[in-house]
Order: structure tokens, then sequence, then C-alpha cells
């Protein structure tokens, strides 16, 4: 049995492992929360997780800090990035409130409460530590499995029955009993005709655009670009290029030069913007 | 003997019920029911004075108890009524009087095609009048006091179809209304200081309460005679009551009810006597209105009005002697008396003559009527005689003891009142005098000119049968209304003298009132001597002034005090200005203030409640987000309480 | 056990409240007649009520007690002193006129028009409210109380808010955007009040441990309940609010106007002649039983309401420019002077107030329901539209005159007795509110003067020449109340008779006696 | 270095988190803030069973993990399906709890 100091202390390794390390865990979560895309919070938030899996182990929790890596960053990430790809990529990742106050009404509770955490925390006696050893002595996971199958037995089994239950849950809310027979082609053409909407096949990308990527606008006759002309998940993305601006200014710029070899009278060379970039 | 009483109420009361719940069936007959009724109430009078004669001075007092009326616990209000020698007089006045006008009235009222209901308020009047001089506690009295002011309400406003009678009337009754206030303070003044209000224990027990009481007691009484006999302040009802059909003119605003305010002050002569202080406001209020009155009748044009002005100065004459204490009530009533019958006399003679001249009551529109009217005018100039105070008529004898008495008062105070009366003679004769030539002298200026008054379009209905422009034919009127007219001429000529030889009417009152003998400054022959200078110098300007020159037939613009006069000497405008304009735009205000203020805090309650939630609901955007917010926050605060109270 | 008297009068018209609910639609005539016998039923029970009833004998009478809800001692108790009795008999007796007059008043509109209106549920309702406001005078269970005193607010806001005058100035719709405000108004104001109420309620049960009044009041005077005195005061508090809206005492009066403006006049008479009645009756049973210490120390400031009332109802009276609102006016004027008597703290002033009652209801019932009448002939509130009808229709305007008369106190009518006697018994502990207080009786006469002169009389206006007489139906309800008003004002001693033991009771219950006067003359 | 830090260390990423669900629109990211939240609790817990010498701190935070995974499926499961039905992955469209 050891007596306890008043100041239990760490080793210097450890506490220079805590303060690079806590230093970017703060900066990953920040970045999981600032981030303005999900796939680079998703990544952000899996650091943080692998280096909170260090502390674990740091803490003498080795079977958690593993379970930690496996499980959380390995498996729940991914699941989570699979979401992402999922559903894709919309408007909610932009960071733009539209909720008045909102943004103020956060931070301010966030500090308000981080403060008040971490002086609840200064202001608890926690000076005394007894150190994990005695409780490792016959080895984490070994230790952790006799608690688990004897006193936390029936937590452990409630547990079990949760997954399971989620799981089940999991599948009954993603899955999707087909109803009714899929609809034929002929039969949404039929529908096409009969509503009066698109009855030819919608228009291919990049026409009259002088490229024919699929992230390019097809253009009308009068150099307007048309949406329909691209997938609508580029669409939901944002990540549909036009290039109609460039396309008049092309036009324009040959008409010019025409008129210059016909030797007419000079046209001011009319500069087009994307609506974007005029709006700024 | 006693149960008689009872009946002397009850006769004009069941004519009244009858009249008024009969409806038409009883037109025909209507009227006769309802004068013989009066006169079976006349007759019970008598009887009952005949009763009271035949007793000795001391034992003349009757009462019948009929019934408990509000028992409560110390207030015991009983319907009992009391016949002495002060309630008998009034009797046979009212009756007496109120009979005759009752058969004038069958014929001035004959073409009314509402005479039934007439006849049915005048026998009301009648039994509340009789109620009143009859109870024998003030809370009784005050039902007879605010019956009369009922009747004269229905009364005054007996043509409503005209706006200006209604409006009369309304105003009547709510200045009234402000007297009998007096009068319910002074009952309950009364009954916290006696424990009582009948008349015994009050009277009887006046002596051993403290004067500050019987002072406000006395003056609350004096403020009920100032609206009840129409005396200053609270006159100006008066000369718009004029409004009525001339009969009630003459028996409610001449002879009867206005000098109700007289019996009230003469009945509790025991409060007064013990308060020299409220005496001295009666004094006070009598004399300025004697002036007053005396003032208004000089400038009226109007024939009624005029002799309402009249009323009113003689009225005041009344409440200065009966102010006077001992040495006056007797000659108060007197007067009351011998004025009721010249008064009633000349009203009805101003009645006989509007019935000839097509209801014209201009006097610059008369003239010369003697030729035309010998009846009216002779017992018209009876009555004039009378209340000028020519010697030897009744006036004289009562007027005159009332100037004597008001000398005997002594100090300052009794030269003052003195001096007062004396001019009111003299403008008593002036104004008089100018009433009897304007209308019975001089030219006739009737001819040639249309004479509906625009005033009155549709004046009384006697006059509706004949043409709207008809030049006026000026006729006696018949026997049924002139046989009342002489007999109440006879009374004014022999009333007085009767009364007063041998000092009747002293005797008989005095057991009741108390008298005691002024002592004059002056003697007696002095005061009758002035009064008679009086009398010649107000005939004299009168005759110099309408006599000798032509009247004409427009009236002068005349002299500020004139044109005052002619408007009532401005108290219609002050009340007009000060209350009617105030009131309204108090209430009007008060209207606001309901709306806006107290119905407003109330609603404002509710749409403060209201816009509360209604900010409240915003809260509940349905975003998710927002209630974590709500709910973070509030876990922060949760973490704050138990920081703070491991804190502490 | 003898025959739960009290219970059947209460009985009676629920019951016939729910018959007549019942009575097929077009059989709208048969409903109406089941209405008034069970109204007149009703009268009869009321009346043996009032002669089975010995002023002299004990405090309640014909009581009866049966448990109700155990766990909170809530009993089933009712009793009847001499005011109740008194007041119950007025209830009973104003039902059948109400009924009478408003015998038309449900008709379905003339067809064509979308709106319906039941005939059935307006007399049920009437009934109903009989039913609530008879068991509220005789509860002598607080909680019992409370529960029909709210209960009531219930077939009133109907009443209120779904039948109102046929015609209207401003068009079918303005005129049942009107009905439901007032009749919301009248509901919200009630119901705080009756809120308030129940927490003082809880409170009292709390504080005493059971409901019954007769238990509390007698613990109370005997000592063994103790109240600190601050709990005293706010319990009184709670109860007095309640009443005081009901009442209604100023400032809590918006309410009535609205609610008598737009309400037909019978239901008109109902609210202010009955239902208002059991504020005023409710402070003398419960305020002053319950709380004597604190009704005597809140003493001054409800005078002080009261005097108010008085005169600030009289004055806006006078500014009113519609009939209903007027009359509503005059009833907040007269509400104050029966609150001033109650809590005058005099034998004179609680016995005026008890017949003040009695006669207000009987005199506005008159007053309003010939305004009704008048209303309905020329189909418009405005005082302004009227002029000349004593020329068209005399019978009307007199008894119209009587009505008014009679609102103004004048003596010989039944209103001036109980005015007086509570001037009498204010003044005699409080002279200068006594003395303003008379100024009321002026206002009194210029508000009703100026309305008979402003409609009856002058020269007849067109749209008024064609107006009939009262019909026979109209003059049956009218004459009787008539003649109570005189017989009541001639000879009111049945009535005082009856009150003026329960009124000793009540004043020996604060502990006062009258003042004595200056000088003993009454030996 | 005092232990004690990393409980300050919890106690930053779990504000940090929470902030993050208040601020961010997109479902997805909103749950991964509740899982550094979490994840911070875990680390309180872990840092507790130090302190305290016994292993019951990090049993508590592998019932978290647990039970954190099953939320996650359960929750990454509605968004799919919501996304399925509304197009969106926004919390806020169309006030999900207004009526």
């Amino acid at each position: 049995m050891m007596t306890h100091l008043a100041a239990y202390t760490t080793s210097t390794g450890e506490a220079f492992q805590f303060w690079v390390l806590g230093t970017v865990a703060v900066i990953g979560a920040l970045c999981t929360v600032f981030m303005k895309k999900a796939v680079h919070s998703a990544l952000c938030l899996a650091g943080t997780m692998i280096i909170l899996a260090v502390f674990y182990l740091a803490n003498g929790a080795y079977f958690l800090g593993i379970v930690q890596i496996v499980v959380y960053t390995g498996a729940i990430m991914m699941l989570f990035l699979f979401v992402v790809m999922l559903v894709g990529v919309t408007a909610a990742d932009s960071l733009k409130e539209t909720i008045k106050g909102q943004r103020w009404l956060a931070l301010l509770c966030g500090a308000g409460f981080g403060v008040l955490l971490l002086a609840g925390l200064g202001n608890a006696s926690l000076k005394e530590f007894d150190g994990i050893g005695q409780a490792n002595a016959n080895g984490n996971v070994e230790g952790l499995a006799s608690l688990l199958f004897t006193k936390y037995v029936f937590a452990f089994e409630i547990t079990g029955a949760l997954l399971i239950t989620a799981a089940v849950g999991a599948m009954v809310l993603t899955h999707r009993e087909r109803t009714e027979r899929a609809k034929t082609q002929r039969e949404l053409s039929e529908q096409r005709v009969r509503e009066g909407t698109h009855v030819p096949p919608l228009p291919a990308p990049g026409v009259y655009a002088r490229h024919n990527a699929v992230d390019i606008a097809g253009l009308l006759p009068d150099g307007t670009p048309s949406e329909l002309t691209v997938s609508k998940t580029l669409r939901e993305r944002g990540q549909v290029r036009d290039v109609s601006a460039e396309a008049l200014n092309d036009l324009h710029a040959l008409e010019q030069r025409a008129e210059e070899r016909l030797e007419r009278t000079a046209i001011e060379p009319a500069t087009f913007k994307r609506p974007e970039e005029a709006s700024k | 003997m006693e149960n008689l009483i009872a009946l002397l109420i009850a006769a004009p009361l069941l004519g009244a019920a009858v009249l008024l719940v009969g409806g038409r069936r009883l037109d025909a007959v209507g009227h006769w029911i309802g004068t013989l009724l009066s006169f079976v109430s006349f007759v019970i009078g008598v009887v009952l004075f005949a009763d009271l004669l035949g007793k000795g001075a001391e034992h003349r007092t009757l009462t019948q108890h009929l019934f408990s009326w509000v028992p409560v616990a110390g207030f015991q209000a009983d319907v009992t009524f009391r016949l002495d020698q002060l309630s008998m007089t009034f009797v046979l006045l009212i009756t007496g009087v109120g009979s005759l006008i009752h058969l004038y009235s069958v014929g001035y009222m004959e073409h009314d095609e509402r005479r039934r209901r007439f006849f049915g308020y005048l026998n009301l009047f009648l039994a509340a009048m009789l109620l009143l001089v009859l109870a024998d506690n003030y809370l009784l009295l005050y039902v007879g006091w605010e019956g009369v002011g009922l009747a004269s309400y229905l009364l005054i406003g007996f043509w409503q179809h005209k706006p200006s009678a209604a409006t009369a009337a309304k105003k009547a009754f709510l200045v009234n209304r402000v007297g009998d206030m007096g009068l319910s303070i002074a009952i309950m003044l009364m009954f916290t200081t006696f424990g009582s209000f009948a008349f015994g224990p009050v009277l009887s027990h006046a002596g051993d309460a403290s004067e500050g009481r019987l002072t406000a007691i006395g003056l609350m009484l004096l403020l009920a005679t100032c609206g009840k006999s129409a005396q200053v302040p609270l006159q100006s009802w008066l000369g718009d009551a004029m409004e009525g059909p001339t009969p009630v003119s003459a028996l409610i605003h001449a002879a009867t009810m206005v000098t109700a305010g007289v019996y009230l002050i003469v009945r509790s002569g025991a409060v007064f006597n013990a308060a020299p202080d409220a005496q001295l406001a009666v004094t006070v209020v009598g004399a300025v209105t004697l002036l007053f009155g005396a003032i208004v009748g000089c400038a009226k044009d109007d024939i009624k009005k005029a002799l309402a002005g009249s009323t009113m100065s003689q009225i005041g004459y009344m409440v200065l002697a009966a102010g006077l204490g001992p040495i006056g009530y007797v000659f108060a009533i007197m007067h009351l008396v011998t004025h009721g019958f010249f008064k009633a006399g000349l009203f009805l003679g101003a009645g006989s003559v509007m019935h000839g001249m097509n209801d014209e009551v201009d006097m610059r529109k008369y003239g010369g009527l003697r030729r035309y009217m010998p009846v009216t005018f002779v017992t018209f100039g009876l009555g004039y005689l009378a209340i000028i105070g020519f010697p030897g008529l009744s006036g004289f004898f009562s007027k005159d003891k009332i100037i004597e008495a008001a000398f005997a008062k002594g100090g300052t105070d009794g030269w003052i009142l003195g001096g007062v009366a004396l001019l009111g003679a003299a403008i008593t004769a002036f104004y008089m005098t100018r009433v009897m030539l304007m209308t019975f002298f001089g030219e006739e200026r009737w001819k040639n000119q249309p004479t509906r008054s625009p005033e009155a379009p549709s004046a009384e209905p006697a006059a509706e049968h004949q043409g709207e422009h008809a030049e006026p034919h000026p006729h006696e009127s018949p026997k049924v209304m002139t046989i009342p007219m002489i007999v109440l001429a006879v009374g004014s000529v022999l009333g007085g003298g009767f009364f007063s030889i041998g000092d009747r009417f002293l005797h008989w009152l005095e057991p009741v009132t108390g008298y005691s003998e002024g002592h004059s400054p002056v003697g007696a022959w002095t005061v009758t001597g002035a009064t008679m200078v009086c009398l010649i110098i107000g005939v004299g300007i009168a005759w110099a002034q309408y006599g000798r020159k032509p009247v004409p037939a427009v009236a002068p613009r005349g002299s500020l005090l004139t044109r005052a006069a002619r408007r009532d000497l401005l108290q219609d405008d002050f009340n007009h200005v000060v209350l009617v304009r105030g009131g309204e735009h108090l209430t009007r205000s008060l209207v606001y203030v309901d709306h806006t203020l107290v119905d407003g805090v109330v609603n404002g309650t509710a749409a403060g409640f209201g816009g509360l939630s209604s900010r409240l609901r915003r809260v509940q955007n349905g975003f998710a987000r927002s209630y974590a917010v709500s709910m973070f926050g509030g876990a922060a605060l949760l973490v704050a309480a138990t920081l703070l109270m491991r804190a502490v | 056990m003898s025959f739960p008297l009290l219970t059947a009068t209460a009985a009676l018209p629920a019951v016939g409240a729910v018959a007549t609910a019942a009575v097929p639609a077009a059989w709208r005539t048969a409903a109406k007649w089941l209405a008034l016998l069970v109204s007149l039923a009703t009268l009869a029970l009321a009346v043996t009520v009032l002669v089975r009833f010995d002023p002299d004998g004990a405090r309640y009478q014909l009581t009866e007690s049966h448990a109700w809800i155990k766990d909170f001692g809530v009993r089933y108790e009712l009793g009847v002193d001499g005011i109740a009795v008194a007041l119950i008999a007025l209830t009973a007796l104003l039902i059948p006129f109400i009924v009478l007059a408003g015998w038309n008043d449900a008709d379905p509109l003339e067809t064509g028009s979308s709106r319906w209106r039941p005939t059935q549920g307006f007399f049920a309702l009437i009934l109903a409210v009989e039913a609530m406001v008879v068991i509220s005078f005789e509860a002598t269970d607080v909680f019992l109380f409370y529960i029909f005193f709210e209960a009531m607010l219930i077939p009133m806001y109907f009443l209120i808010g779904g039948f109102g005058d046929r015609a209207h100035a401003q068009g079918e719709e303005a005129a049942s955007r009107q009905r439901s405000y007032a009749a919301v108004k009248f509901l919200l104001y009630n119901l705080v009040g009756g809120l308030i109420m129940l927490a003082a309620v809880i409170g009292l049960y709390v504080v005493a441990g059971n409901f019954s009044l007769q238990e509390i009041a007698q613990a109370r005077a005997s000592g063994s309940l103790h109240m600190a005195t601050s709990t005293e005061r706010w319990l009184f508090l709670g109860f007095f609010f309640a009443f005081a809206v009901k009442a209604p005492l100023w400032p809590l009066h918006t309410w009535l106007p609205n609610a008598m403006q737009e309400s037909t006049a019978p239901v008109a008479v109902l609210i202010t002649a009955v239902v208002d009645k059991v504020g005023t009756f409710a402070m003398l049973r419960f305020c002053l039983q319950l709380f004597p210490q604190a009704s005597k120390w809140a003493t001054p400031v409800i005078l002080v309401l009261a005097l108010i009332s008085i005169v600030y109802g009289a004055l806006l009276a006078v500014g009113q420019r519609d009939i209903k609102r007027l009359v509503a006016y005059a009833s907040i004027s007269h509400f104050g002077f029966i609150i001033m008597g109650i809590f005058a703290m005099t034998s004179q002033g609680q016995s005026g107030a008890t017949l003040y009652m009695v006669n207000h209801g009987i005199s506005t019932a008159a007053l309003m329901l010939v305004a009704g009448f008048l209303i309905s002939r020329r189909g418009s509130r405005l005082i302004a539209d009227y002029g000349g009808v004593q020329k068209v229709a005399p019978v009307l305007a007199g008894t119209f005159l009587i009505g008014g008369l009679a609102t103004l106190s004048l003596p010989g009518l039944a209103p001036f007795v109980s005015e007086f006697l509570v001037l009498v018994g204010t003044f005699t502990r409080h002279p200068v509110i006594g003395i303003i207080a008379t100024f009321g009786i002026v206002l009194a006469a210029l508000y009703t003067l100026v309305l008979y002169q402003r409609t009856m009389t002058g020269p007849v206006k067109p749209e008024v020449s064609a107006m009939p007489d009262l019909r026979a139906r109209e003059l049956v309800v009218v004459a009787p109340l008539i003649v109570l008003l005189i017989f009541l004002g001639v000879y009111p001693k049945p009535v005082t008779d009856i009150v003026n033991p329960a009124v000793k009771q009540t004043m020996s219950d604060v502990h006062k006696k009258d003042p004595k006067p200056e000088v003993e003359a009454a030996k | 270095m005092n232990p004690v830090n990393y409980l300050y260390l919890a106690a930053l990423l779990f504000t940090i988190g929470a902030t993050g669900v208040l601020i961010r629109r997109n479902a997805i990211v909103v749950f991964m803030c509740i899982e550094l939240m979490l994840n911070a609790c875990n680390l309180a817990f872990v840092a507790f069973s130090r302190m305290h010498g016994n292993l019951d701190g990090q049993i508590i935070a592998f019932f978290t993990m647990v039970v954190a995974a099953a939320e996650v499926v359960v929750g990454l499961a509605i968004i799919v399906s919501l996304f399925r039905t509304r197009h969106s992955a926004s919390v806020d469209d169309a006030s999900l709890m207004k009526l």
C-alpha cells in the first residue's frame, strides 16, 4: 500500500505527451465543430479520438484504449463517413447561421458552461490520486473482465440487448420494403407524356459550353446554364461548374475580332461575370 | 275621530289610483271623480276641524297609528298621523284651495284629451301633500315631501310633447332632489342624535342635544326648504315650472307645495330655537329670496313668470318670519294661508286671462282687458290689492306682522331684516301694479296682431280649436272657472282681517308653534306707516312707468339689472355653465376614463399577458437547436446553482 | 328524515332545465310552457320555504347534511337564514317573469336567416342558472358554495354570448362579435375572481380543516380556531375579491355594462337582479362570518370603494347613450349602496342592504324588462333613437316611469326604504361617507329623468309613431312587479321581520353594536 | 503534472462538443459533436478510474462506448431515412418540432 501524497504527479514524459497531444486534441475538436465539410469534421474527430485512445492508454486503461481505436475510430467513424457519402453534401454544411441569435446564445452558453465546469473542477478537492497500478495488478483486461462478469453482469447483458435492438432498429429504419412493382421505362415515359413534363430525355451536360464534362451545365440558346443538364447529386453538393460567362465572353471576343477584321466600329468589350461573382 | 285622519289622505289617493289605473273608460267622468274626492277630503277636514274646535286648546292633537313601517333595530319608522292645529291649518288650506282648483280645472282643461290623467295627478298631489303635513315623523314626512315633488314633476311636464315642459319638469325634480338630500341628511342626523326621527321625541328633547348638531340639522332642514320652497340658491326651477297648466301653478307652485318648506321650519321650531346660527341662516335666505324674487318679478313680461317671482318673494317673507323664531312662526303661517288665497286667486285670474287670449302669456300683448273680462278683473284686482298689502285686506295684516317681527328681532340684524322686508313691500307694490296695469288697463295691444307666441308653439290645448293666427277675442271664462276665483277673492279680502282681529290665528296656533311677543325698536304703527309709504312709492313708480305712458309691445332693451332680472338674475346661466356644462364634461370624461382607464387596466393586463405569451410563443420556434440552447443554458444554470449552493 | 325541501327547491329547476332541453326542436312552445311551469313550481317551493322558515327560530333552518367527499371534509350541507330565504324568494319570484319576458326572445329568426336560435336551450339555461343560484344561497358548506358559485358562469356565458337583441344598429356580424366579447369578458372577470377565491377556499381548509361554514364560524366565535391576523386577512381578501367582481364593485365593474348591453333584457335582469346578488349575499354570509376581524380591518377601504361605485356608477349612467348600459351603470351604483350597507356594520345598514338586494332585484327587473320591450319595438338601444313614446304608448311609458322612479328610490316605492336604511346605517358610523353617498340620490334622479325625458317626452319621432303599447303578456310581466314595488315600499315589514334576526346574528358575529344616539330620546 | 489536467481537458472537449451541437446544422456533424461529448466523458471516467485506483470508471466508460455505438447506429439510420424523405440533413429544415 502506498501512502498517498498530496500532490500525485505523473512522469515528465506523460506530462509532455499530455500537453502536446492535448493541444492537438483540442484543435481537433475545434476543427470538428468549425470545419465546413462533414468529411473534414469526421477526419478531425477521428484524430481527436485517436489521441484520446492514447490518453486512455496513458491512464492505464489499456483495454479501453484499444477498444477506442478499434471500435470508435475504426468502426463508428467509418460509419459516419459512409453516411456522409450516402447523404452527400448539402446546404446544411454552410456555417452560416439561420436562427437569429442562436450562435451568440450557443457560444455564450458554451463559454458559461465551460467556465463553470472548469471552475467547479478547480474548486473540487481532486488532489489525491490512488494510481491505477493496484487495480491493474492482475492485468487490465482481466480486471475489467472480472468486474464485468460479476458486478456489472446485468448491465453487460442489458447492453448486449441494447446493441441487438439498435442493430435491428437501424435496419428497420433504413430498410424500405418495396410495396409496389417498380415502374418500367415505358410506364415512366407514358407518365411523363400524361403529365406533359419533359417528354424527351433530359438534355446532356456541356451542350454549347465548349466542355462536355458532367459537372458543367449545358447552356441554353441564350447562353444561360440549364440546371436540368447536370446530375442532382452534383447540384446538391454545389459542385456544378458554370462556364456560361466564359462562353459568352468568348463569343463576344469572337464577334469583336470579326468586327475588327471587317473594320467596323470597335465595340466595347463586355465582361460577363458569374452571378455569384457579381454579387460579391 | 282619529280614524278619519287616514281617510283625509285615502280619498284623493283612491282618486289618483282609480283615475290613473282606470284607463280610458273613465275619460268621461274622470274629472268629476277627482273633484268629488277632493271635496270629500275637504269635508272630512272640516269635520275634523270642528272636532278640534270643540276640544280645549291643550287637547287638540290627534294621532292615528296605522302600522309599523320600517322596523330595524333602533330604527323604528311608523306610519302614524298627527293632526294638530298646524296640520289642521294646512289640511284646510290644501283641501280647500285644492278643491276649488279642481273645480276650476274642470273648465280650464275641458278640451284636453288627457284631462282624466290630469285629475289623477292632481289627486295624487293632494294625497302626497296631506301626507306631508299629517305625518308624525320626519321619514313619513319625507315620503310626502318627495311625493309632492313627483306630482309636481308629472304636472309641470303634463304637456310632455313640449320639450320645454319636459325639461322644466326634470329640472324641478332635480333641484328638489338636492333639497331632499338635505332633508334625508337631517333625518339621519336626527337618528344619530336622538335615536328617533318622530316629532315627539325629537322636538321634546331638542334642548338636550349639542348645539352643533342642532345647527347641522337646522341647516339641512333649511336646504330642504330651499329646494321645495324655491329659495335662493335653489329657486331656479320655479320660473320654469310655469310650463305646467295654470291650475297647477296656482295650486302647487303658489298656494301649497312651495310652502311646505315653511311648514317644515315651523314644525321643527324646537330644533331651530336651540340653534340660533341656523335661524340666522334661515332669515338670511328668506331676506335674500324676498328681494331676489321681487326683482325678478319686476322684469318678467310673462304674466305667470312675474307671478312666480312674486311667489318666491312672498315665500321669502314666510321663511324670514319662520327664521325669526317664536316671534315669527305664527305670522309665517298666517301669511302662508293668506298668500295661499290671494296668490291662487291671482294665478287663476292669470289662467282665465290666458284662456280668453288664446293662451298668450306675454303681458305686452295684453292691455285694456278689464272691459272684456269683468269678473276676472275684479277678482284679480282684489287679489292684487291683497298682495300689495292694501289696508284691510288680508296681505296687509299678515305682511305687516312679519315686517314688525323682523324689526323685533332686535339689534343690527333686526334693522337690516326689517329694512329688507320694507323694501320688498315697495317692490311688491311696484311689480304687482305693473302686472295689473299692463294686463287690464291701457291700450288694447292685442288687436291687429297674431298672438301665438313662438315660445309656446302648441301651448294650451284649450286653444287648439282656434285658428293658428286668429286675432284673440277676449272673453270671460265659464262659471266653473269664475266661481273658484270669486271664492278665493273673498278669502283674500276677508282672511287677514278674520285671522288678525282678536288674534284668532295666534291663539289657534300658539300651542303648537309657541309664541313670544317681540320687542320692536319701532312702534307697531310706525311700521304700518312705513309700509304704507313704501306701498305708495311702489305703486306710484309703476303708475308713472306703465300707467301714464303706453306700454311698448316689444320689450325695450332695458338696463343691465332689468336684463339680468329677465334672465332670473343670471342664476340659470350660472347653473348652466357650472353645473350643466361642468357636469356634462365630468360625465363625458368619466365615460372616457371608464372605457380607457378602468377597462383599460384590465384589458391592458389581458393584452400584456397576450403579448407576453405571443413573445414566449416565438421562443417555441420548432428549431431543435433552439431548444437545445435552452436546455444547455438550463444545464449551465444548474451547474451554477450547484456551485453556488456548495459555495454557500 | 323530513322532506329535503331545500334540495327540492334547487333540484326542481335543474331537472326542469334538463327536461326543457330535451323537448324536441319542433315543440318550441311546449318548451316555453314547461319552463314557465317549472319556474312557477319552484316559486311555490320557495314560498313553502318562506312559510316554513321561522324568523325567531334557529339561525340555520331546514338544514340538510350529508357526507360528500369524505377525504376533504366536504359535505353536502344546506341551510337557510333569513337573508337567504329572502333572496331565494326573490330569485324564484323573478324567474317566471324572466321566462315570460323572454318568451319570444329565443325564437328562430325569420326564415332565410342562417342563425339558429335554440329556444329550448335558452329556457333550459335560465332554469339552470336558477338552480345554481338557489343552491348557492342554500349552501352552508364553503366548498359546495364555491362549486355552484363558479358553475353558474357556464350557463350565464352561453346566455350572454348566444342570445342577443334581435336587431342591432351595426348589423348582425358586429352584434355577434360584441356579444362574444361581452360573454368572454364576463367569463374572464368572474373566473379570475373565482380562482382567487379557490385559493382562499383551499387556504381556509388548510387552516380550519373542514369546509363547514357553521363549524368554522362557531370555532371562530368560541376562539377554538385561531387564525393569524395576516392569514385571516389574506383569506378574507381572496373571498372578497371574487364577491366584489360578482357584485360588482368599482373598479371591477366593467364587465357588467358590456354583459347587460349585449344580452337580451331578460338575461340582463338575470345577471343583475339574480346572479350578482350571490356576490353581495356571500359577502354577508362568508366574509363577515368567517373573517370578522379582517372584515372590520378592510371596512374603510371597502366603504370608500363602495362610495366610489355609487357616485361613479351614477355619473357614468348620466353619460350613457345606450339604454341598457345606462341601467347597468345605475346597477353598479346600487351595488355600491348594498356593499356599503353590508360593511357599515350596523343593523340598519345590513338589514337595508339585504332589503336592497330584494328591492333592487324587483326594481331593476321592472325597469329593464320594460326597456327591453321598448327596445324590441324599435330595434335600437340608443336613447337618441327615441322620443315622444309617451304619446304613442302611454302604458309603456307609465310603467317605464314607475320603474325609473323605483330606481331613483322614490319614497313609497320599495327601494327607498332600503336605500334610506343603508344611508342611515352608514351615517351613524361614518357620517362623511353617508353624506357623500346621499349625493347618489340626486344623480339617480338625474340619469333616470334624463332617460325618461329623452325617450318618452317631446315630439313623437316618426320611427316610433307606430309603436304598439304594452301587450297582454308584457303587462302580466310588469304589473305584478309594480304592485310588489308599491307593496314593499309601503309595507316592507314582512321582509324586515325575516331579515332582522339574521342581521342581528351577523352583527354579533363581527362583535359590533349599533352606535348609541347622542340623546336617548326614543323612550 | 497532476492527472487532474485530464479532467480539465475532458471538460474543455465536452464544452466544445456541446457548443458544436448548438451551432452546426448538419445532422451528421451534430452527431459527431455528440460523440465528442461522449468521448470527453469517457476520458473523465478513465481519469477518475485512475484517481480512485479501481476499474469501475473504466467499466462505465466501456458501457458508454457500447451505448454510444448503439446510439450512433440508430441515429445515423434516422438521419439516412430523414434524408430520404426530406432530401436534407439539416436539423433546421421546416422546424421539425412545430405543428
